[in-house]
């Protein structure tokens, strides 16, 4: 079975990579970009074939290891 | 006085500490990260580097290691912790440390000499140099734009945690003088007991005449006292 | 699968080569064999165009241990110590992936040093890009210097030095070019010749993966408007993995459990099984089965051309497999047993038993082609240049565009992205004549540095292939090393033309000449050709890796002025050679006529008496002249202290420009404390060597006698403006 | 308008961070991962009131800036 999760920083943490990427836009011209931020992107494949079950494990993978919970949040999908 | 210096694959910086610390008459052991028992030892040090490559987070997966509990144990229970650039990074990822290290404020990868001033020197680490000393430190690293929230970066101010500030060669602090985007130019705090200290400049590059200055060696001999 | 002409052309064989094939199989090849054939016989593995040439250089000396035909040369440098080190090409990786091109050109030529059983202590590059206008220079720069640093900081090998140009004549074809030196005792040096029949082939390190399937080939192949559709065969760097792999490797060659050792570079298990067969007289056999891949159902055809990276090839002594297997587990690193060597002279390839192709090694190695290209030689270039005609600029103003140019602006902004100070043995950094690394735990180092001179090579190749070999070697001579050998870079245009031909050969010639008279032998090299797209071929652009030793490293030697009022003497003759200046090029737009003569007995004589003067401890600082000439050299001395100069208009005046611009060979400047001076004078005039008073250091000014005066932090500041762009 | 681009690598492409996060996962005791890969995210706010214009920004940043075509692929979906 087949998860994505988006980890996104929290709102109130800086995002130095967002900031300079919006202000280099900024300077090649884009000028209608409001904002960005910039997080990270997972594709797991799990051994599992009952999707809550799974979805619990993919969940504990995140707060395990790759989500830090203190600045960041995160989304499971199923695709 | 004895020390440990916790090897983690992607280490780097691991053997110059131990130059450090032997030639400042520490009795150091390297111990591997797959080792489940941490020997005696009065000073743990995590060395700079890139642990696991820094892969995901830099620190985050050293901070899953085995050893790391011993190293907590250690530390709750009053023994002296010392986390260098990497291990300042692991420190935070284990809770160790309160905040988190972000990449530098404009994305590069840093290295050079920078000053920072002693904001604390009551500690153990820090007693052997006089308070507002400016040093003269090496930076190598691509996140070391410490980040906290308001309730933590008031604590640090107000309990006297934090271990020293960026600053010019003068002494002064400001956004120039900033090389990562710190907030409030913290270099390195300590946890609210003072045992641990997390910093991102490398002290173990500052003791010897020859290859730099020896603006580290009072860290090592305040250790000692 | 029938082979046809386009799948011939395709890998990069001329159709005279498949019937060479052909003739030595005594068969058809198969798709496999073919494979093979184009890998091994590619000018990036064969050097084929380049071998005859290659052969003219001197390699011998007494402080060489091993020439080139190794993965890496090596130097004695007293005691039981040996330095090893090789510098290597990445240029058309790089230009198509900038970040990864460069990041897997640094673990390349890592893994060429630690295979032979040093530890690395130093990396070095030189990148050249296009002009500073051209629209992909500033994202090629910016991607090539973060995967320098990526990978070197990584992995915890500090970059100390190197050069970075602009030109347009890279503009569709940028060079990097790494360079690597590592540290070994001199009785545990470990070699690539295979020995021993039915002894185990070991894989180790990353798995194989479908990467840069055919780079070897693209990495020879010109480019046309087509080649960014080449881009999937990109190789991802891992310094991770390679950190895990240099630490095991080391460990692993503690006792005596390798007979040989070679890391999987261009063409990948293809070119270190043959490599270690030919260099044995013996066969090998590999069960592709038993590879480590990292994708599924890949082929024999991939599995042996892939380049993959972070992998390595060792035959091992009977017995010694479980506890080399056990190391390389505790590194977390794949260890598998993947064949065997063998009395067949053959490469023989498995699959679950079966052969998948079988080839004579030496019709992969030995036999490959070789060819004697034609090639013209190049006059020097009449005088051209008419100094008088040209107008009248201001010194000031004329300095001020130099340092300011992208050639000659403070490279900061490059190497703060270098981690320089690891390993805690770096004395002299970057921004320095050569870097100096101490030898751990002793009290003696190592000078390095890498230079090139692409104007004077493409104006004179003779003369310019000359003149690098110099520089570099004044670069040593400038921290106070004796220089004692040499790795080379040979990045040129087409080999099939024979204008570019004559470039290489005569560039050669010059490199010989200077290698021969300064006792400064080439112990390993890399030649890269094809550097050209469409027809337009770079300016000959070889580049030289020297490597120097100080005794004793008491007060490592820089060329930041001391203190004021120290006498500053200028050893060497000033004629005021402008043409192929960096003065012209940057005040008048032009590039032409001959580059300054070299005059090899000078070089000599100028360079031992200042290692002399160094030595007995009479210097406070050296730097050479080179491009810029006299008055930017000087003007470099000023920066790092704020101590400026006061110089004297020359007594009989040639004309002050040429005097203060021009970049006559053989020049050193230095600064001398008072109370030494009249002991300085008395031994350089022994010496026979011709020399200068040309000015005092004074507080805080650059000023030259009725000419110009400015505060030194003013030139300093237009010398720091130009990286701001980025 | 709000987007959200994934960036992810190409098929073949060697995904070191992948692989060290895969066989920590395993180290600490997650067995029934089958295959996880890194890849990026993003969050774009765009002042753009067309949708097919302002996917043609966000798609227009991502090729020039945001992901490096040569080893990875991107998605854009409206948010
Ligand atoms: N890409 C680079 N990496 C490391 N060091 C560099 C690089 N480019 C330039 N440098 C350093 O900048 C300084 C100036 O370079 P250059 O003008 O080529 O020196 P020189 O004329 O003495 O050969 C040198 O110390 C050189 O090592
Ligand atoms: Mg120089």
């Amino acid at each position: 079975m087949k998860f994505s999760v988006t980890v996104t920083l929290k709102k109130d943490v800086l995002d130095p990579q967002g900031k300079v990427v919006q202000d280099t836009l900024s300077n090649i011209g884009f000028n209608s970009l409001k904002s960005i931020r910039q997080g990270k992107f997972f594709e797991i494949e799990i051994n599992e074939t009952d999707q809550s079950k799974a979805e619990k494990k993919v969940n504990e993978i995140c707060e395990k290891l790759l989500v830090n919970l203190i600045i960041e949040n995160f989304k499971i999908n199923k695709i | 006085m004895k020390s440990s210096v916790i090897v983690f694959p992607g280490s780097n910086c691991d053997r110059d500490i131990a130059v450090a610390l032997e030639k400042m008459q520490f009795k150091n052991q390297m111990v591997w990260h797959k080792e489940t028992n941490l020997p005696k030892s009065d000073l743990i040090v995590i060395p700079g580097g890139f642990s696991y490559g820094d892969y995901l987070r830099s620190g985050a997966i050293a901070g899953k290691s085995k050893i790391i509990g011993e190293v907590i144990k250690a530390a709750n229970s009053g023994c002296l912790v010392l986390g260098i650039c990497n291990g300042f990074q692991i420190l935070t990822e284990t809770g160790l440390l309160k905040g988190t290290l972000l990449r530098n404020r404009d994305l590069k990868f840093i290295n050079k000499d920078i000053h920072i001033k002693v904001i604390n020197n009551k500690t153990n680490f820090s007693l052997k140099y006089k308070k507002n000393q400016v040093l003269k430190m090496n930076i190598a690293h691509n996140e070391g734009n410490y980040f906290t929230n308001p309730k933590h970066l008031e604590e640090l101010e107000k309990n006297n945690l934090i271990a020293f500030k960026y600053c010019d060669e003068k002494g002064n602090i400001n956004n120039q003088s900033n090389p990562n985007g710190a907030i409030n130019n913290i270099a390195g705090i300590y946890n609210s007991k003072k045992n641990i200290l997390g910093m991102m400049p490398h002290p173990e590059r500052m003791v010897d005449k020859i290859i730099s200055n020896t603006d580290g060696v009072n860290l090592f001999s305040s250790l000692l006292n | 699968m029938k082979i046809t002409d386009e799948i011939i052309r395709n890998h990069g064989l001329e159709l005279k080569e498949y019937k060479e094939i052909q003739k030595l199989l005594k068969r058809n090849p198969n798709l496999l064999e073919l494979g093979i054939f184009s890998a091994m016989w590619n000018e990036h593995c064969s050097y084929k165009s380049s071998r005859i040439h290659l052969k003219k250089l001197p390699t011998n000396g007494k402080q060489v241990i091993q020439g080139p035909g190794e993965n890496a040369g090596v130097i004695d440098i007293g005691d039981d110590d040996a330095i090893v080190f090789k510098i290597e090409s990445h240029n058309h990786p790089s230009y198509i992936e900038p970040y990864q091109g460069a990041a897997t050109g640094v673990g390349g030529i890592l893994r060429d040093v630690f295979t032979m059983g040093a530890r690395p202590i130093a990396l070095l590059n030189s990148i050249h890009f296009g002009s500073p206008s051209h629209p992909k220079t500033k994202s090629l720069l910016n991607g090539v210097v973060s995967g320098i640093g990526g990978y070197g900081n990584c992995i915890g090998i500090p970059t100390v030095a190197g050069e970075t140009k602009f030109d347009e004549t890279y503009n569709e074809n940028i060079l990097v070019n790494a360079m690597a030196v590592g540290h070994a005792k001199k009785e545990k040096i470990f070699y690539s010749k295979a020995k021993g029949l039915n002894k185990s082939v070991v894989y180790v390190g990353s798995k194989t993966g479908r990467d840069g399937i055919h780079g070897a080939s693209m990495a020879s192949a010109e480019f046309d408007d087509n080649s960014e559709e080449k881009k999937p065969t990109v190789q991802v760097g891992d310094p991770f993995t390679e950190k895990l792999l240099l630490e095991a490797c080391l460990e692993l060659m503690k006792d005596d459990s390798i007979i040989s050792i070679q890391d999987m570079g261009a063409a990948g298990l293809t070119s270190s099984s043959v490599e270690m067969a030919s260099k044995g007289s013996l066969g090998i056999e590999l069960n592709l089965d038993k590879v480590p891949c990292r994708e599924e159902n890949m082929t024999p055809y991939e599995i042996m051309l892939s380049e993959s990276q972070e992998r390595m090839l060792i035959i091992l002594e009977d017995g010694k497999e479980e506890n080399a297997k056990k190391i390389f587990e505790k590194w977390d690193l794949d260890f598998v047993i993947i064949g065997k060597t063998t009395n067949t002279k053959n490469l023989t390839l498995k699959l679950n038993g079966l052969i998948q192709g079988e080839i004579p090694i030496d019709a992969l190695a030995s036999m490959a082609p070789k060819y004697d290209r034609q090639w013209v030689k190049k006059k020097l270039p009449k005088n051209k240049v008419e100094i008088k005609n040209l107008k009248k600029i201001k010194t000031e103003d004329a300095l001020n565009k130099i340092l300011s140019s992208p050639n000659h602006s403070n490279k900061s902004w490059v190497t703060n992205q270098f981690d320089q100070m690891v390993m805690c043995d770096t004395a002299k950094r970057s921004g320095s004549d050569a870097a100096i690394i101490r030898i751990h735990n002793k009290d003696k180092a190592i000078a390095i540095s890498v230079d090139s001179s692409a104007n004077y090579c493409k104006s004179h190749p003779l003369t310019g292939g000359k003149q690098i070999v110099c520089e570099n070697w004044r670069n040593l001579i400038s921290v106070g090393a004796k220089p004692l050998a040499i790795t080379n870079c040979l990045n040129f245009g087409n080999p099939e033309n024979k204008e570019i031909m004559g470039e290489f050969a005569e560039c050669l010639e010059g490199i010989k000449e200077s290698c021969e008279f300064l006792n400064y032998p080439v112990v390993s090299g890399n030649v890269s050709f094809y550097n050209g797209t469409n027809k337009k071929n770079i300016k000959p652009t070889p580049v030289i890796g020297g490597v120097g030793l100080i005794n004793k490293l008491s007060y490592p030697l820089d060329h930041n002025f001391k203190k004021e009022n120290s006498i500053i003497i200028l050893i060497g003759k000033t004629f005021g050679h402008l043409e192929q200046s960096c003065f012209l090029k940057e005040n008048y737009s032009i590039v032409d006529g001959r580059p300054p003569e070299v005059n090899l007995l000078n070089e000599k004589n100028n360079g031992e008496l200042v290692l002399k003067l160094i030595n007995k401890n009479l210097i406070l600082s050296a730097h050479d002249v080179s491009s810029g000439g006299l008055i930017t050299a000087l003007c470099e001395m000023t920066f790092a202290n704020s101590i400026g100069v006061k110089t004297e208009k020359p007594k009989n005046l040639r004309n002050l420009t040429q005097y203060l611009f021009g970049e006559d060979q053989g020049r050193y400047i230095l600064e001398i404390d008072k109370k030494n001076y009249t002991t300085v004078e008395k031994i350089i005039k022994n010496a026979d060597v011709y020399f200068e008073n040309i000015g005092i250091t004074q507080k805080n000014y650059f000023e030259i006698s009725g000419e110009m005066k400015t505060a030194v932090n003013d030139l300093f500041k237009v010398n720091n403006q130009w990286y701001n762009n980025f």
